[in-house]
């Protein structure tokens, strides 16, 4: 396999950042790292993953749909689409790499959403398989292995190299632009690396969590089951799980009156809120228990039941880790299979 | 669907002189929504409303904005000219485009610029402006008139003869005010006594006239047909029921060295006392400032004497509580002080005296018993020198900047009257102007130049010294004949400037009505409406709206109170449909709206509601009860959920106001 | 203290003096505790907890709570009696159906500064004489109490239960808390830092409305921002809506009510000083128009719903600070 | 800072009904010159004004905002200026606070008598956000006039 | 009449002579009157009707004791004595030169003057 010595490695970014936007986790602050435009002298962070997840690269929280441009009596609707440039996003980890594939599902399916795909066709996605996961990670209950991440590259760390693996053809030409600055090295090493990894996700406290029970069929197992007024009761129905959420895909279109124009936004929503989905007749989940559901059976059954038995979920962990209160998919999981 | 109409009008040139009205009407009929915009010379004439009714039948508008004049001219006119073509009168929004654009600005293309944006946000706002409908409110048949003056008894009487119940509130003990001091009246020089005292009878014999003498308005609440007034009756020690008026007590008052301020402080008076013969109630007061057995308890001498048993030591003020449908605020006048024109010697010199302190001196009830005396050696003055505009037509922070507008006549008065008593005494009058526009007033004026010889001297006084013979030294210009004179004088009279009674401003703020920088009552329209205040209900008469003389101040109480009936008469009046009003579903009963509420106009109602699961929930909400919101707007901030909103002035309303001049 | 509070909650069950009980349930983890209402001694006996991680104020659930049927008892923390008595006070909160039991306050931990050690793969956190130790995946890790306790809790005002029907533990005092510190920080920088500080804290903003959703003064029926009707609804992160409409007017609306929890801070997953606008709020409250604790009584008057004739004019901005 | 001659600030001034309002028809009767850039909202009352308002005018693109009410214990409501002084002091601490410049917003105490000191208020106010400049710490940039 | 000598007194004065309503009360105040060939109220008259020259030739300029009596007790506030400061300023830049040196000052003097005057009198006469 390809590699580069760690040592050389913002020479690297420096000469990919020469020709395209390059986007890497940094810190913020300690603890709290995020995806920023690299620019020379920015240091890769050190946290696993970051507090938001990648999806903004390719369905960013807000985003312009069309302009509409008012004087007086007359409206002239203004197409804003734009060829995306190309884009380079390094150090996605194996979670997020795998939410990208449900997003397409979602978005690439017919009809074809064309800003997401013009995103999409842009952006290279590099990722880097994970080495010291955290406890609040279940990605293996997905069956993500995070020690062989995807994405268009595969990066993988050994201590003193990041080997390179190219998965698609995208890829193939990324590892080709930056050949000179790889070299070919062996993979022992690497080989201990992810054996050290894997022992550890087995001995997480998630481990044992299993899909097993969850599915497109069990619509009728869980709908009415009596946990979600307990699991639900202390929801405060804000949507920071949703917009942490790697998979989570709801979005609502606004217009914004500008004073001389309209502007036709989309943004994310949250089926945590009380205005999710709301139409002219009224809301069609009216408690936070519905709302709570909803989120919940999206990911581990209506989901599924749609997309050939995908979870809409990818074990991030992000959520358990910034929930108000706490609540989360694992309880959630953990609760209705008591049964 | 909006269906707005615009009227532009030209206000002869007073708009369209800078502003393009034309380009005005033609721009806002580009509008979203707008389907007819049109200019007019002037659309307050019969024939411009006549345009905009006809406009809103043909069009069938469903809004209407008229940019003219400000909306405080006449939105009113333009709501009405609507309603009669059937169209909600709210529906209508004023832009100004005179006041507040082609007034002030001179360059035309700014000028039209910005009408145009005025036009637009008043279009931005009828758009959401939504039909109101007038709530009746009751009229409470009871007016209250603050002063007992010749205003207030003016319009007391006059209200009164109109089959109304009226309160006199008057702060002194006896009603008269200032005409009841007063010697002579001009132009006529007929005795200020002999025509006041019987209507002060009049007034306390009219049974529907309360006289409540010695008392204050403590508070106020409520609004037009409905106020609540607190009055204070303040302790007057004796039993008004019981007292007689015999008078005996005041003789046998051992305590007589109080300084009687119905002669101005020239003479004294006893602790207990009644300010004077014909005072209206005739009842005596005791002075706690002054009374022995009140400061001591070691007296008794009035209680002993009085016959009727009416003395009463441990009387307490009391409040008593009434409603009224009408108030007429008569505050009245007096003399500034003097204390800051070290230079006229006022305070050095005893024979230097106000012409007040004149009118008490040369009054047959004065302390001279009417011969004229200089207060300090009681001999006959020969020589008066008359000092008009003393702190009046003065913009420092000494005196007023205004014309106190009687003086001129008065000295005039005061002139003629002491050369006709004393023609042995040389009168000077020391003037900058001598101002006498009023029915035979410039005459009378004359008649004391010409008949009466009086020294009309055009040049101000510069310094007034007494000299130690006993004699007063006056210095002043004479600016006609260029000199600097020195008068050797032994009286001096000052005309002192007049101004609002000190308890005009805190009422004015009990009645939430406005005044000027002066202290004086701001009538509701300087022309047309000059006998109402910009409250509804409130009504201004005498000399606390501005300086007058007797006939002017008459007059104005009886249009005071030509108003206040006409108030009155109606059994109910409609009230102002701008009110506050709660969104219940948003309402989360926090109380902070009831908190902000100057009228007490929210209550609160635990009301039942169908919650989303099928439930059903209580909850506390607020309610605005219509007809005692006032429209100020107050709870809508102070409502965090928004749930409180004001009808006319609504949040969304306001928001497309900025919004359409922002963009 | 846990285990009194479990006790005392069983006995109230048991009598029938109350219904329900709401205090925090067990998690996972050591640090991921859930707010919780119990109806069961077994449920307590199971799940109910009490340590360094149950920062959670409970006030604002009862105001649902108290809107059903039976009585409720109530386990609160100092800080949390404030939040509960200005809900009182706001009629929000229905005062006979809650039994309150006073609780001894933090500090509580903060398992974000745990995490920002670089510790991960937490398993266990013990509290051995104020040093932290950390069971991991990754083998034993230490580091001081004190750096690890939330914000709100190092700059704690109060230790006195304002409210309470009963008390387990002592009852504090009010505190000479530091509280201001940051907010005199911001004062006395020139207003471009200033700018530059909330320009860089406010655009991280991902309007997740946590802070909003979790503040006990944030009980409206309908959020303005939430209401198409309110003309200022706004659902997601906009161009500068949230740096210069939504925290500031949702500041503004807790202004005088803000009891100064620091609820919002705790669950900002951007870590935003969103308490720091409070406070300023507090600071100005407390300077211009006399010393007031919204929470610490039910009676008086809050600072934006009176007045005195004599308030200072708003030009006293310009003469305080820097520019 | 630069100071750019052309720039034309637009100012958004909130006059209650009774005082200010009518102390802005006067300095109109009066001829009083004051900007063009003051576009005048009437409400009943000063206390009307929501801080939404006021951040409203700013992000679509107003560069100054002055509220004037009756002069304090003059409110024609008795008491809503001052509520109204409390509010807005709070308000612009806090834009102050969050760095936003002072002379953007205002507040001022006009009588229905006052024509004159409306006219001079508005023409110094005018000049204070010309010397500031546009409004670019506020806006949303969606507004920004093409 | 000469324009730029009154924009010059009205100027370095700051009086506005439009507010004098003509009550002379300033000259029935001045103790210089009787000195003056123009008094107070006249040279707020004269220079509202631009009449300058003619004040700057007469010695009343100089018969001003400054002593602010007639600011005191205008109740315009015009301030009379300033706009007679002015004129004596604008006489004193035309002229040229001093009305007094410094070495004339000596034989003026008597015991009875007080400081005062021999301080305004430097500041009066000299450039």
């Amino acid at each position: 396999m390809q590699k580069i010595s760690k040592s050389r490695l913002y020479e690297l970014f420096d000469a990919i950042a020469a020709k395209q936007s390059l986007y890497i986790p940094t810190d913020r602050e300690a603890g709290a790292a995020e995806y920023r435009k690299y620019e020379s002298g920015m240091k890769l962070t050190k946290e696993l993953n970051t507090v938001r997840s990648a999806k903004d690269f390719f369905f960013p929280q807000t985003e312009n749909l069309a302009d509409f441009k008012i004087e007086g009596k007359t409206i002239e609707v203004r197409d804003i689409r734009e060829e995306c440039e190309d884009f380079v996003i390094f150090g996605v980890r194996a979670c997020d790499a795998r939410s990208f594939t449900i997003l397409d599902k979602v978005f690439l399916c017919e009809p074809v959403d064309s800003f997401y795909k013009n995103r999409r066709d842009h952006g290279t996605v590099i990722t880097m398989a994970c080495t010291r996961p955290a406890e609040t990670c279940f990605c293996k209950t997905f069956g993500i292995d995070p020690t062989v991440p995807g994405g268009d590259v595969s990066c993988f760390d050994d201590g003193e190299s990041i080997f390179f693996l190219a998965n698609t053809e995208k890829g193939e030409r990324f590892v080709e632009s930056i050949s000179s600055f790889l070299e070919d090295g062996d993979t022992d090493r690497l080989m201990e690396v992810q054996t050290r990894a894997r022992e550890i996700m087995d001995k997480l406290p998630l481990a044992k969590l299993s899909t097993e029970n969850f599915g497109g069929d069990k619509l009728n197992e869980y709908f009415n089951s009596d946990k979600w007024a307990e699991l639900s009761e202390a929801c405060l129905g804000c949507g920071t799980c949703t917009f942490v959420c790697p998979t989570c895909q709801c979005y609502d279109i606004k217009d914004f009156n500008t004073g001389h124009g309209i502007k036709r936004f989309r943004c994310w929503d949250s089926c945590m809120y009380s205005d999710f989905t709301k139409m002219a007749h009224g809301n069609p989940r009216l408690t936070q228990l519905e709302r709570f559901r909803q989120r919940f059976m999206h990911k581990l059954v209506y989901f599924p039941a749609n997309n050939d038995g995908e979870f809409g979920c990818v074990g991030c962990g992000r959520c358990l880790a910034k929930c108000p209160i706490s609540m989360n998919i694992v309880k959630v999981m953990k609760a209705l299979e008591a049964k | 669907m909006q269906r707005i109409g615009v009227f532009v009008c030209h206000c002869g040139t007073n708009i369209a002189a800078t502003v393009d009205v034309k380009a005005v009407a033609e721009a806002l009929g580009h509008e979203a929504g707008v389907v007819i915009a049109q200019d007019y010379q002037y659309m307050c004439s019969e024939s411009g409303q006549e345009l905009v009714k006809s406009a809103i039948r043909e069009q069938k508008l469903t809004g209407v904005v008229i940019c003219s004049c400000s909306p405080r001219m006449h939105e009113n006119t333009f709501r009405k000219a609507a309603a009669s073509a059937g169209l909600n009168p709210y529906l209508v929004e004023v832009a100004n485009i005179r006041e507040q654009c082609s007034w002030i600005h001179k360059d035309i293309a700014t000028a039209t610029e910005k009408a145009i944006i005025l036009g637009k946000a008043a279009v931005a706002k009828v758009a959401l402006n939504t039909p109101l409908t007038s709530m009746e409110s009751p009229v409470v048949k009871r007016a209250l008139v603050i002063g007992g003056g010749i205003a207030g008894i003016q319009t007391a009487l006059d209200i009164a003869e109109a089959g109304f119940d009226v309160d006199i509130v008057e702060k002194n003990p006896t009603i008269g005010g200032k005409m009841a001091q007063i010697d002579k009246t001009f132009p006529t020089l007929d005795c200020a006594a002999c025509i006041l005292t019987p209507k002060m009878v009049e007034a306390s014999q009219n049974e529907r006239i309360t006289i409540h003498s010695f008392s204050e308005v403590e508070d106020v609440k409520g609004f037009v047909g409905n106020f609540t007034v607190k009055i204070k009756k303040k302790a007057r020690f004796v039993d008004e029921t019981k007292c007689t008026g015999c008078g005996l007590c005041t003789e046998k008052c051992p305590m007589k060295k109080v300084p009687n301020e119905f002669n101005m402080g020239l003479d004294n008076r006893s602790a207990i006392y009644i300010p004077f013969a014909q005072a209206v109630p005739k009842v005596a007061t005791i002075d706690p400032n002054y009374c022995m057995m009140l400061k001591t308890g070691k007296c008794g001498v009035c209680s002993k004497v009085c016959s009727a048993g009416a003395i009463d030591y441990k009387q307490q003020d009391t409040i008593i509580e009434q409603q009224y449908g009408a108030i007429v605020v008569a505050t009245g006048f007096n003399p500034i002080k003097l204390d800051k024109y070290d230079e006229f010697a006022y305070n050095q010199c005893p024979d230097v005296v106000t012409s007040l302190e004149l009118e008490r001196l040369m009054n047959a009830a004065g302390p001279n018993g009417g011969t004229l005396l200089r207060p300090s050696d009681k001999t006959h003055p020969h020589t008066i020198v008359f000092v008009q505009c003393v702190g009046s037509r003065c913009d420092d922070e000494k005196g007023k900047p205004y014309c106190s507008k009687i003086c001129c006549m008065y000295t005039a008065k005061h002139a003629m009257l002491i050369r006709e008593k004393y023609p042995d005494t040389e009168v000077y009058v020391f003037y900058i102007d001598v101002r006498t526009p009023g029915k035979n007033f410039d005459e009378f004026y004359r008649r004391a130049v010409e008949q009466y010889n009086v020294h009309y001297i055009k040049g101000m006084v510069g310094k007034v010294t007494p000299k130690s013979d006993g004699k007063i030294d006056v210095q002043a210009s004479d600016l006609l004949a260029n000199e600097q004179l020195h008068i050797n004088a032994d009286m001096v009279v000052l005309a002192a400037a007049i101004e609002p009674d000190k308890t005009a401003r805190p009422l004015a703020t009990m009645l939430t009505t406005q005044m000027d920088t002066n202290d004086f009552f701001t009538e509701a329209h300087p022309k047309l409406r000059p006998v109402e205040s910009a409250t509804a209900g409130i009504f201004l008469s005498g000399a606390c709206q501005g300086p007058k003389d007797i006939p002017e101040t008459v007059a104005q109480g009886s249009a005071a109170a030509a108003k206040a009936i006409g108030l009155l008469c109606k059994n109910s009046i409609t009230c102002n449909p701008c009110t506050a009003h709660s969104d219940e579903l948003m309402c989360n009963g926090c109380s902070s709206c009831e908190k902000v509420c100057p009228y007490g106009a929210i209550t609160y109602i635990d009301k039942e509601f169908r919650m989303p699961d099928r439930t059903t929930k209580i909850r506390r909400v607020a309610s605005v009860n219509p007809a005692v919101c006032q429209g100020c707007g107050a709870c809508t901030v102070a409502c965090p959920s928004g749930a409180m909103d004001l009808s006319g002035f609504s949040n969304s309303q306001i928001m497309a106001e900025v919004d359409a001049i922002c963009k | 203290m846990q285990e009194a509070m479990i006790k005392r909650a069983k006995e109230l069950l048991a009598d029938g003096s109350v219904d329900r009980v709401i205090g925090w349930k067990r998690g996972e983890f050591a640090y991921d505790i859930t707010p919780a209402v119990f109806t069961t001694a077994e449920e307590l006996d199971r799940d109910f907890v009490c340590d360094d991680f149950t920062a959670a104020n409970v006030s604002k659930y009862l105001v649902k709570e108290t809107q059903k049927e039976g009585k409720i008892l109530a386990f609160l923390k100092p800080c949390d009696t404030y939040s509960f008595n200005q809900l009182v006070k706001e009629h929000r909160i229905d005062r006979e159906k809650v039994y309150v039991i006073g609780i001894e306050g933090g500090p509580k931990l903060d398992i974000e500064k745990i995490k920002a050690k670089g510790i991960t793969g937490i398993l266990s956190v013990k509290n051995e004489d104020y040093t932290l130790k950390i069971e991991t995946i990754y083998g034993t890790q230490t580091m001081p109490f004190y750096e690890a306790i939330l914000g709100k809790c190092a700059s704690c005002k109060s230790k006195k239960h304002v409210v309470f029907d009963e008390l387990i533990g002592e009852d504090g005092d009010v505190l000479d808390s530091n509280r201001f510190e940051m907010v005199e920080k911001l004062e006395n920088m020139t207003a471009q830092e200033r700018f530059d500080f909330w320009r860089d804290q406010l655009s991280k903003c991902i309007r997740c409305n946590a802070c909003r959703n979790v503040c006990p003064a944030c009980t409206c029926e309908n959020c303005v921002f939430d209401n198409p009707k309110s003309g200022i609804d706004n659902k997601a992160p906009a161009d500068s809506f949230e740096e210069n409409m939504f925290h500031i007017i949702r500041a503004f609306h807790v202004a005088g009510r803000c009891t100064d929890c620091g609820e919002c801070s705790r669950v900002c997953p951007q870590h935003i000083p969103l308490h720091l606008l409070n406070r300023k709020f507090i600071k100005d409250i407390n300077e211009l128009y006399g010393e007031y604790q919204a929470g610490a009584d039910t009676t008086s008057r809050a600072p934006l719903n009176t007045y005195d004739k004599n308030d200072c004019e708003p030009s006293v901005v310009h003469e305080r600070g820097v520019e | 800072m630069q100071v750019n001659e052309n720039f034309e600030p637009v100012i958004v001034a909130f006059c209650c009904n009774w005082c200010s309002y009518a102390g802005a028809d006067l300095s109109g009767t009066n001829r009083l010159n004051y900007p063009t850039n003051v576009k005048i909202i009437r409400v009943p009352c000063s206390c009307r004004v929501n801080p939404m308002f006021i951040l409203r005018a700013f992000q679509k693109g107003a560069d100054g905002v002055i509220i004037c009410g009756c002069h304090p214990g003059d409110c024609h409501y008795t008491s809503g200026n001052y509520f109204t002084r409390r509010r807005i002091t709070l308000l612009y601490s806090m834009l102050d606070f969050l760095g936003i410049e002072r002379n953007r917003t205002r507040l001022e105490w006009v009588s229905a008598a006052e024509g004159a000191k409306f006219a001079a208020t508005m023409q110094q106010f005018t000049e204070d956000v010309k010397a500031l400049g546009p409004n670019r710490r506020l806006e949303d940039l969606r507004c920004r006039k093409q | 009449m000469n324009k730029n000598l009154k924009e010059q007194v009205l100027r370095s004065s700051g009086v506005n002579v439009l507010k004098c309503m003509r009550c002379g009360k300033c000259s029935a105040t001045c103790p210089s009157y009787d000195e003056m060939e123009y008094h107070p109220h006249q040279f707020v008259y004269m220079v509202e009707k631009g009449d300058i020259g003619t004040l700057m030739k007469s010695e009343s300029i100089y018969k001003c004791l400054t002593c602010f009596a007639c600011v005191e007790r205008c109740p315009r506030g015009v301030e009379p004595a300033k706009v007679v400061e002015a004129v004596r300023l604008a006489a004193v830049r035309q002229q040229g030169g001093n009305r007094l040196e410094p070495t004339d000052i000596p034989a003026l003097l008597d015991e009875d003057l007080p400081q005062q005057a021999i301080v305004t009198a430097m500041r009066k006469y000299a450039k």
